[in-house]
């Protein structure tokens, strides 16, 4: 299998699902002649010209709700926000105009779109640049929330989204763009609404997605070397969150930490927590722990924004807190 | 002798078209007064906001469209619906909550849709469907057909950032799109000139290099050709129009506020109600020999019973099954 | 004491802040002419003159964001949005700016300012003007979320929040405006931060606020008939959440049920969850249940709206599960 | 007699403030490229948008305020905080994320702050803080000031909604606003004509009942007497001015964006180097008199001096401590 990074991957499905339906068009911020600011959607341009690669204004709001219009009509549009920061502007067509036109047109008009971006921190980008929105869009009916961590998972989660015929808010990350993995070529198609177990493990459950992922990998290195067996289970999906995964894995382990890179209150995890408490009460041997980023605007200072970051050692604490090894 | 009879056809035809024009307006006015009615009497539920006063304005421009051209529009929007030609029993089972209804109950008042006859919506966040016009209109380019994306919105939506960003795309973008501002004066309890820095509302469309028209909301006739003016433009190769229809709300914002009180006087909406647009168009119609009072009052008997009926049928029809709560959240079908 | 609507109760507070503090404004649409679209501003206007009481453009970006401009250099503006479901619209002025201002200042510039209207359903006003968006806000650090229950709470609470050095999103009810409560009259200050006890019981908690309140309430009574003792635990405060009431009433009765109005997924309720599980693992003998607000776009149809919202019903089915009576 | 001397004495003054300028406009450039040599350092992190080649616009602009009046501006924000009088050295030390950088290192090169000096940030939010400007001339006249409240931002931020919502509210309310916007012709890789309907941005002020001008940025005088116009307008009784200062952006967009490359040519940007604001004021210094080329040099060697002092002593500086991630948040002190 062929080894590519996240970002070529995302390249690559964008590629095939345009080649495969002339409906798909990618609308954004600099996606087409400067390459795509993260160089996400390089090449493109050239290869499906100036009508399907389309270049906007500053204009969130504006080019939301252009793409909201055009799936409502049928066109099958993929939105790029140069990040989810400045989604914000955009939330009203995203929460207001796409998840609710199937509902309140009684089921005529459908919505089948992607809002896709960068989510989150970079390095040292600061309070306006560094926010992860996940929960705030998965706490909307009517929307779904997919957030990869690998490469594979990129490509066949994107290309799943494109063909979901309901809208989809794909999150991104920045620091994940360059990280690299084997990716299966052409029709590869991940389910949304699938986790996956990234590690096995008896111990204890870490659940995590997108960047936590990898850290939790970590953590369950440093862990297995201290003799605790901990199972790894990446969400890749947040809506819907895939129960029979996280109550399967929970069951087996009784314990569990749940790790996300984003504020703690309401925090997609808080939800993670309370389906798990409710879902098998009694099988759990401990609370459920949560690992987030700092409950702070993002500081620009490098020390600090380490500090407010979430970190394998974060991630190992909060794991022997429910172990009772502390 | 051919032509002369020809075109005595065309005179006829154009003859029932107008008269088709003031049975569609009488029909707009006596539906919006019958959803008053139900309103108090609690058979409509939430905000409903009544199109007394502008019928003149949904019934031109929707006479200059074609079936497969597109429509959005705000939450005052059954007089749209109705000039678009969804049956008064849709549209009044809709406001009556009912499976009947348009939207099948779900949408209500601020939420018609036939897509069928792309009547896409009843929207209720002042702007936000802006966009969602130019994306219709930039989905009709992409795919090289020429149909139009014509979208209703008051004048205090012109503040809005939505309405800015959408002209400003459809300007750059060349899109088939037709924005139409209803200048009713007012927002809500809010005159223009106490929210809008400029009087003149179509000049703002200089700043989006698009085509612009002020047009008397309350002459049919002047609505019709400027629309026909906009849709010509809008057609391949497609330009985008801003129109400011000026006219004049008879009611209040919705049956929860006042037809007059604090934001305007009873003497302003008297002087304005002496232009009904219902009666320059009789007016018209009478003095070209085209109708008499007396077909007149016959017309507004049909239309009087043709709402009678779809308030019966609105009140008779079921309401949704207790299940669709749950449907239309998510596609019932497979991914493309 | 004398006794006012809820309406009412905000209005006196408005009044008195106002005629307190020459630095108070209020700015939003129709809170002038027009005395607001819900009469909460009734006569304000006659009073304090259109200098302090401003009747904006429908551009809640721009008027949210003239607010902030207003407080960082130090007027103490309350930004009235017509209801919340429209302030999605404002949302990156109050996430990106009012929230982050003095972090990214360093500490230098303040941000004393009110954002305050209704939220949650009303009756039949459907998809897009029905939504409860406080677990959005709550997840923001720099801001505080605050939603009144009764009068009193509300004077108190809109006094103490107009008082304020930081922005909070004051969130009302418009089926709470017309409701009725004693109201102390002058000086009365309820501390952001404190949840009350509005009914006291030994078996469970119900933990509600805003218009659950009431109907955990009527719960509560229903389930003394069937001889249940149920505690109501007002948050009154959304972040920051009271733990010590919520833990020490808990701790009594060792069961617990959330109830809010709005949705499920990452709802202000499943952080109180996530409070609980986590501070008093021990002391609960049965999962904290939730009762949520249906999980899809409001319908308009009234008999669909009614089962969508939370209801004595539901939550005395839930209380009962928590009680494993059935 | 007396006169004379007394207008010698003002022509030296003059003299003095004309190579102030020239000095500003210097030690812009030298900051600015030391900054870039200190983020491929990796001393500077995050992102960094430097403003060489619009240095005439910060220094003209500034040149006209009072101390008590007030700037909001964009991420680009090095050279308007010199100009506007913050030190190098808080400057750099806040790009380095130091303790004394001008908003303790929590800021950072897009967030500069100084109070003290009405220097209200730095903000990332494209067009989001125009608002803010007009909320700060709100506050002015609110409390009957005169100061005026002045925005810095770049042309592509003028298809956001926010400006429109912003320069509206200016307008009715008539604020003591400037709004300031650079058109360096690009946003990021995009080239004006390309995003904005109009070409000429300034028009858009009769949208907001506006007073307009188009100004040659590398032109410091020209800039100085457009920004001098507006605030006499600004200033009691209010009036609002939307200024197009066109001027061009010698370097990247940021740090990881090269001079040249996808969007512009090699040969467009030398074109633009032909008409450096710092050459341009340099040369009309020198015809005047008012200058040579040594007293240029001595000049330039003493900015450089400066930013190696800024550049040592941000180095030096130590980091915030550790607690203060945590503060800040929320306000210190009790309710008001
Ligand atoms: C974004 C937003 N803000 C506020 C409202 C509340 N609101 C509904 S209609 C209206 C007035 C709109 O006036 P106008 O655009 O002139 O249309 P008209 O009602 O006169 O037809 C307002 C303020 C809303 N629906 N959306
Ligand atoms: C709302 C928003 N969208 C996108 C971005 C990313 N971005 C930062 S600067 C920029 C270009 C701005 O260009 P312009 O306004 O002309 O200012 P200039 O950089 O030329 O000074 C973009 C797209 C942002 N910061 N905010
Ligand atoms: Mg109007
Ligand atoms: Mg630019």
């Amino acid at each position: 299998m062929p080894t590519l990074t996240y970002r070529d991957a995302l390249n690559q499905a964008l590629r095939e699902e345009m080649a495969r339906d002339p409906d798909v068009f990618l609308m954004g911020e600099e996606v087409g002649v400067y390459q795509g600011a993260y160089k996400v959607s390089r090449g493109l341009l050239e290869e499906f010209g100036p009508n399907r690669i389309i270049d906007t204004p500053i204009t969130e709001l504006g080019f939301a709700g252009v793409g909201v219009g055009a799936a409502m009509v049928g066109l099958r549009p993929i939105i790029e926000f140069m990040t989810w920061n400045f989604a914000l502007l955009a939330i009203d067509q995203i929460v207001n105009s796409a998840a609710k036109m199937r509902y309140m047109s009684g089921g005529q008009v459908g919505m089948p779109i992607v809002f896709r971006g960068p989510a989150g921190a970079a390095l040292q980008l600061a309070a306006q640049h560094s926010q992860c929105f996940e929960s705030m869009y998965a706490h909307i009916p009517g929307l779904k929330v997919v957030m990869p961590a690998t490469p594979a998972d990129a490509k066949g989660l994107l290309k799943s989204s494109i063909r979901d015929n309901d809208p989809v808010v794909f999150m991104e990350g920045e620091m994940l763009y360059n990280t690299k993995g084997e990716v299966p070529e052409g029709e590869h198609l991940v389910p949304i609404g699938q986790a996956e177990i990234k590690r096995p493990g008896d111990h204890v459950t870490l659940i995590c997605y997108s960047k936590t992922v990898a850290i939790c990998l970590k953590a369950a290195e440093q862990l297995a070397a201290e003799g605790v067996s901990a199972e790894v289970v990446d969400l890749r999906t947040i809506r819907p969150l895939d129960l029979e995964t996280i109550f399967a894995s929970v069951g087996r382990t009784h314990r569990a930490v749940v790790a996300e890179e984003g504020w703690y209150f309401a925090g997609a995890g808080a939800q993670v927590v309370d389906e798990i408490q409710k879902g098998i009460f009694d099988e759990l041997d401990a609370p459920v722990l949560r690992v987030t980023g700092a409950d702070v605007p993002m500081p620009y200072n490098k020390h600090l924004e380490k500090a407010a970051k979430v970190s394998p050692e974060k991630v190992v604490t909060a794991v022997k807190k429910v172990l009772y090894l502390e | 002798m051919a032509t002369a009879k020809s075109a005595r056809k065309a005179d006829t035809k154009l003859a029932e078209k107008y008269r088709g024009y003031l049975r569609q307006m009488l029909l707009m006015r006596r539906f919006e007064e019958k959803a008053g009615e139900a309103y108090s009497l609690g058979k409509i539920g939430g905000f409903c906001h009544l199109y007394i006063g502008q019928e003149a304005v949904a019934v031109g421009c929707m006479s200059q469209l074609r079936p497969d051209d597109y429509i959005v529009t705000t939450y005052r929007d059954h007089g749209q619906a109705l000039a678009r030609g969804m049956s008064a029993r849709a549209v009044m089972a809709e406001l009556f909550g009912k499976a009947t209804g348009c939207s099948r109950g779900k949408g209500g008042s601020m939420h018609l849709f036939d897509a069928s006859l792309g009547f896409l919506g009843g929207h209720g966040i002042v702007g936000g469907h802006i966009p969602l016009a130019a994306g219709i209109g930039f989905a009709i380019k992409y795919r090289k057909q020429d149909q139009v994306a014509i979208c209703f919105f008051g004048e205090a939506a012109i503040n809005n950032g939505a309405f800015h960003e959408a002209l400003n795309m459809a300007g750059i973008w060349k899109l088939p799109c037709i924005f139409i501002c209803e200048n009713n004066r007012y927002g809500m309890g809010t005159a223009l000139d106490r929210a809008t820095a400029t009087w003149n509302i179509s000049e703002r469309a200089a700043s989006y290099d698009m085509s612009r028209e002020v047009v008397d909301g309350q002459d049919l006739l002047e609505v019709m050709a400027a629309m026909d003016r906009a849709v010509v433009r809008a057609r391949r190769p497609a330009a985008p129009t801003l129109l400011e229809i000026r006219t004049y709300r008879f009611v209040g914002h919705s049956m929860s506020d006042p037809i007059h009180g604090h934001y305007r006087t009873k003497e302003e909406v008297e002087a304005h109600r002496l232009r009904d647009p219902i009666i320059l168009w009789s007016e018209k119609l009478k003095a070209d020999g085209l109708i008499d009072d007396e077909a007149i009052r016959k017309m507004d008997e049909e239309v009087k019973a043709e709402v009678q009926d779809a308030y019966d049928f609105a009140d008779q029809s079921p309401d949704p099954e207790p299940e669709e709560l749950w449907t239309d959240v998510y596609a019932p079908t497979e991914a493309k």
